[in-house]
């Protein structure tokens, strides 16, 4: 939906220079120093950081790249979208957490009611209001239609009870998007009912999850009774699952992160081009060289498979599983980099960078934190095992 | 950028998947197989449907079509493990001549070649080059208005069937120097041919060839002498990305083949198809396909861009790398999956798991290529 | 069973020099050296070679090294007769067929008669007699007791009918003893006997099977009212499967082949140590000797794994899936060995050796056909998936 | 040979198992984890045990075991995860004094560590080192009957806790020799100890240390001057057997647990146990740690016969090898069998993990034991 309303470009010809000039000079001349250095080593980001950053790329009406111009978005091809992605990424730009700019505003774009436009696109697009995403529940695991958050109608609102978990900076957030289940007599995908909550509602309750790596990002929420006004649900009751659906489908530069990836290339390359005593760099040796090839040519064919898919699902040639594909190879790869970037570490990986205080000095510091707390890549947004699933179903037909 | 085939690109496959269906079938194959892989009636049509002159410049009689076309051409015919050595006789060898070779000598080389009335390929390889593309020790010794040329070239695919050779031979310098080799047109006739058909895991033929003091007219030498380097390179880089199409089209039947054999076949009392690790080992197939596809095409639009000699290397051998560690993956795959049968040559799997390997292998393996790639980190 | 008829030292303290010496001394001064030269290279083998080579071992009295003494066999440990096999292979000696000495044979010891005894196990020893086989079947794939090969009794005589697959050597063997289905109203288990036939009876004929290398090894093998004496079933009609069994529980010294690892390792370092023109070897290239030594790592990692698991089925305290274990590891660890000999030999990996002929001089004459071929090692006795989903069910005790 | 345990090991490991299965839960251990890992009460229970004199010889009041109860004991540490500096204190540091100094002066020491009374640690590596072992940039100068020390030590374990560091430090050679390092015993209030907190990946402490110019008698040396190489490798040797059991212990318990998981929680209606890719995945785990086991046995038997000091490297550097890759597939597949809790702090799979994963670094990560390895292909 959001991926086709505005790519006159299908046939990616190449992103034009004075694109990718402006867009990279605009990174490097306002990105706040202290955020590209947390960005540079994997450090972890507070919510004033993401805000600042934000804010930023609002002043420039660049925000929301992906939304019609008439809500504050722009008129980028899908193909300059993905390059501002990548470009931002690899000039140390935060990815920004896109449950208001990336997953909210489109649904609301194409399904909410014009009241709800007015009342929420601005201070998403704005910052001024934090979204954060109520999907999973605990135990359910890759099986998101299973939810149990009960929402019961009780005249011009719903009472939400249940919770929700792995929720990505609930603790940031001032509002949630959350699938609720009004209705357990069908199939487990009907009967689910999509609604925008307010985080300070009497009721909600959020309980901090710490991170393998001993961050906090995620979250479980609980709901005591929580009333959500019936206005704030985004189409018809019982209709929730089609409406997140639509936009899961849809969704698809963010998947690959190739500028991400190359990113992280480079500080390998800074992290393996230390001297050592003997005058000798890590870059330099056969066998890490090798691998540093292999890890570049990985790299390299992500971007290549990037660009096909993208080309692909705009052009209406997709099967289906093109997402899925993706998203194996591009986690793969991040995670084969976080592992070299522990190797290439070598004793300093010991180290687990404290989750607060002053920023360490070291390239290497974040790199145990980072390999760790990438391990979710192969399991978040549908584990991998789930996307092989759906790539043999594809393969087989059936 | 080009990421998906054009209609006159699809036109060019569909034409080929269709002829090939029909005239290349697993059992015809087997029949030519024997015989070396080479059968002038399917070489005819070759020449016919125009896919001989497909990449060569229209003043050479030619149509002029690019990168991606040969990509186009090339996937179907792995897809339907074409034995006739379009690669080297057509891609490499025509590479060769048009980059190399004065308008007029190249035309008098070329035609022929388009007509299908000529076999032309390139004996570069030696016994102690494994890799090294400017390994030469064949000599080629210029003396009073002839050259003479002496040496041994090793594992010529196809060898029995041409009627000429480009033989490299140096000029100048050691026997890896990049400077100092020169390419030289001689007959077939003036090379003995040593072990005519000794078999390659592809299923082709090869031979090599002795050079006992050849002597030839100077007007034999293709382009400058002891410059033949970058011509040999273009004409490298040309026959990896044909060896990428096709990795990629055997890849895809071998995806397809192995899909049909798993909801075919029951074990247990319910089709293979139903078993999940089955399932997940099929999809990796695809997704090792899908990289092999990306890499194809990264190195189809590295020769079809414009020139950029360090960009250019580094994606062929990005490109050739990939090919060879997911074709592997695929091929050893599908034989696990397809059982004791895989294993056998009753089956087309084994024969497209052996040729994968084989253009894995052949113009540098992985290991080669990430070298390669190693050599020049951080200098792109 | 056979292994724990004679294991009087289950402590593995280690073989002691005499016996070690004597195997070494004994297969140097007497394997002929064509036929060592076979092994070295991984040439193909033809009945004469593996014939002479068992006479040689059965004039020593070390034709069949499991059997009892009194039946021709060795008083040996069982960590002797492993050590023998090692030792063996290690000394080029080929690894000789199984069929008679290593499965009928132990068998006939213990599920035979007398008369079985007396007629068959003399032949097996001498190599006046070769058996193979008959147990897959066409479609059965790794699911071996749906077998559907019938055999009818006809007053002293079985019928049969059907054919056998995947047979190898049936165009060298004399005999096959087979199971084939005397029942089919019970359970896929039931009603399978055990028979022993004599491969020119009328109506068997055998059709072979060319491998994935060009050789011919196995057979397909067809059963057109093939007459058997009764007399020639060993174990009660329909307990065919409880005979079958009882063997592949116990023999499990085979498995790993780790005398046969390290020859082919010692054929790498050879193929590796080839000087080039430039008068380096392969073996000092940094990189192709890390994976060297990832692999010598392996074989060690295989060698230790196979004495432990003996060790613990000697002195019953396995779990039921060291077998399984024991095969994934042996044959992952094969065939690595197999794609880094394709590996070294560079591009003399294209030649795909002839099945006959004269045997080539080049040390790297058979790598592809090697590894071609070796693909097997992960489907046959029961594919790598088969053995995961064994080790599962111990490890889940399900 | 062993290949397993006899029952006197059985018995230690029987007993070990019991006590930390009630004293040291996850939860109890979770609390010590904040502690920086070390508790008194703990490490007083071990000297009631015996296990601080486990590894010493009787006439130092030792129990005299060798390699393989060592393995036993320290499998069961890796089993309940223990963050306690036994490996360091006792291990490590217990063979550099047994083996380096001088029976008067082991004696001193020994005594206080197998009662509980003394923390020992080894100070021996420094920020630029890697993994050399020999790489030592402290200086050691003698003059007028003592010595000085000057230097730093980077990310010693435990460090906070020490009563006593043994400190390696040059008194010749340039900073990688293997000649010319020697043992100094020195007091931790001499040395300044930096950053007392700092976590690392398994759950420990560790500091950097500052020796300023410490003066220390000349009879604080271990063994003779500058020959510290082999006693240095001796420890490290033992430090990586009860690495190898540690891993051991842990990886098994980490297939336990995934398996119950797997039997507890449902998705898509069944439990996850009866997917085949989680089962496979599962086993893969299984056969992982079995070849980890066999890594240990290996490593045990090598450190417990005659001494070959080239089998014995190259068993150790094989074994090690083998338990970093093992340690690591078992510890990510758990992380991804485990799902999204399998990411947090909250169950013990991520400790697991990082444990593992420290275990596989320290003393040299899986490359640099294969390059040790690779280094003496064909010398055994």
């Amino acid at each position: 939906m959001v991926a086709e309303s505005n790519t006159e470009d299908k046939g990616f010809g190449g992103i034009d220079q004075a694109f990718h000039d402006e867009v990279a000079q605009f990174v490097s001349a306002n990105l706040p120093a202290d955020i590209a250095r947390k960005v540079d080593i994997n450090a972890p980001l507070n919510k004033d950081d993401y805000v600042r950053w934000h804010k930023i790329l609002h002043s420039k009406g660049w925000a929301a790249p992906s939304w019609p111009v008439e809500y504050g978005g722009t008129d980028w091809s899908l193909e300059q979208r993905l390059a501002f992605e990548e470009i931002c990424a690899e000039h140390s730009a935060p990815r920004l957490p896109q449950f208001g700019v990336g997953m909210l505003g489109p649904i609301l774009i194409s399904r909410g009611t014009d009241e709800q436009r007015k009342r929420y696109l601005p201070k998403i697009l704005s910052a001024e209001e934090w979204w954060c995403q109520g999907y999973s529940e605990p135990g359910a695991g890759s099986d998101l239609a299973s939810l149990k958050t009960r929402a019961v109608r009780e005249g011009d609102e719903y009472v939400v009870t249940g919770s929700k978990i792995w929720t990505t900076y609930a603790h940031y957030a001032d509002r949630m998007f959350a699938l609720v289940r009004t209705d357990s007599s069908g199939r487990k995908q009907q009967g689910i009912t999509f609604l925008l909550l307010d985080m300070r509602s009497p009721g909600v309750s959020v309980r901090p999850i710490t991170g393998i790596n001993g961050q906090h990002v995620v979250n479980e929420v609980f709901f005591d009774n929580v009333r959500v006004p019936a206005k704030d649900r985004v189409g018809e009751e019982g209709e929730g699952w089609a409406v997140a659906k639509a936009l899961l489908g849809h969704e698809r530069t963010g998947i690959a992160r190739v500028g991400f990836c190359k990113k992280q290339f480079a500080l390998l390359t800074q992290i393996s081009s230390r001297l050592d005593i003997t005058g000798k760099r890590l870059l330099d040796d056969p066998v890490f060289a090798q691998k540093l090839a292999a890890l570049s040519a990985d790299i390299e064919i992500l971007e290549w498979t990037n660009l096909r898919v993208l080309e692909a699902v705009a052009n209406n040639r997709g099967n289906g599983s093109e997402a899925s594909v993706l998203k194996v190879i591009a986690t793969e790869t991040q995670q084969r980099i976080t592992e070299l970037l522990f190797e290439a570490a070598g004793p300093a990986s010991l180290d687990l960078a404290a989750a607060d205080g002053p920023l360490p000095e070291e390239d290497s510091a974040y790199v145990s934190s980072f390999y760790f707390d990438w391990r979710k890549a192969s399991i978040y947004g549908g584990s991998n095992e789930i996307q092989r699933n759906i790539i043999s179903k594809t393969v087989l037909k059936d | 950028m080009q990421l998906s085939y054009k209609d006159e690109e699809m036109m060019l496959a569909d034409q080929a998947r269709r002829y090939l269906q029909t005239e290349y079938s697993f059992e015809r194959r087997r029949t030519r197989q024997a015989d070396g892989g080479h059968d002038p009636k399917v070489w005819r049509s070759f020449a016919e449907f125009g896919w001989l002159g497909l990449a060569f410049a229209n003043d050479y009689g030619g149509i002029g079509l690019g990168a991606v076309s040969i990509l186009a051409l090339a996937e179907e015919m792995g897809r339907a493990l074409v034995l006739e050595p379009f690669l080297e006789a057509v891609i490499e060898a025509g590479t060769l001549i048009e980059t190399g070779a004065a308008p007029e000598h190249a035309a008098a080389l070329i035609k022929p070649i388009i007509a299908g009335d000529s076999i032309v390929l390139l004996a570069h390889t030696e016994a102690d080059a494994r890799f090294h593309p400017h390994h030469v020790e064949a000599s080629a010794t210029e003396k009073g208005g002839s050259i003479r040329l002496s040496g041994r070239k090793n594992r010529i695919a196809h060898a029995q069937i041409a009627d000429t050779f480009i033989v490299s031979a140096r000029e100048t310098g050691g026997p890896r120097d990049a400077q100092g080799i020169s390419l030289f047109v001689v007959p077939s006739d003036r090379v003995t041919i040593v072990n005519p058909a000794t078999p390659l895991i592809d299923g082709t033929w090869a031979s090599d060839l002795v050079l006992d003091g050849v002597d030839i007219p100077v007007s034999a030498r293709i382009g400058a002498a002891g410059a033949a380097a970058p011509i040999l390179e273009a004409a490298r880089h040309r026959a990896i990305l044909g060896m990428l199409g096709m990795s990629v089209g055997s890849m895809t039947a071998l995806v397809e083949q192995t899909g049909q054999y798993l909801k075919t076949r029951e074990q247990f009392g319910q089709p293979l198809s139903e078993f999940q690790i089955l399932r997940h080992k099929l999809a990796d197939m695809a997704i090792w396909t899908e990289r092999a596809r990306s890499a194809a095409w990264l190195a189809a639009n590295a020769l079809a861009g414009v020139s950029n000699t360090q960009h250019t290397r580094r994606s062929i051998a990005v490109a050739k790398a990939e090919c060879a560690v997911a074709g592997r993956m695929v091929g050893q795959t599908a034989v696990q999956l397809h059982g004791g049968i895989g294993t056998t040559e009753e089956l087309e799997v084994g024969h497209y798991f052996r040729s994968l390997e084989s253009m894995g292998v052949r113009l540098g393996d992985r290991t080669y290529h990430l070298a390669e790639i190693a050599g020049k980190l951080g200098t792109t």
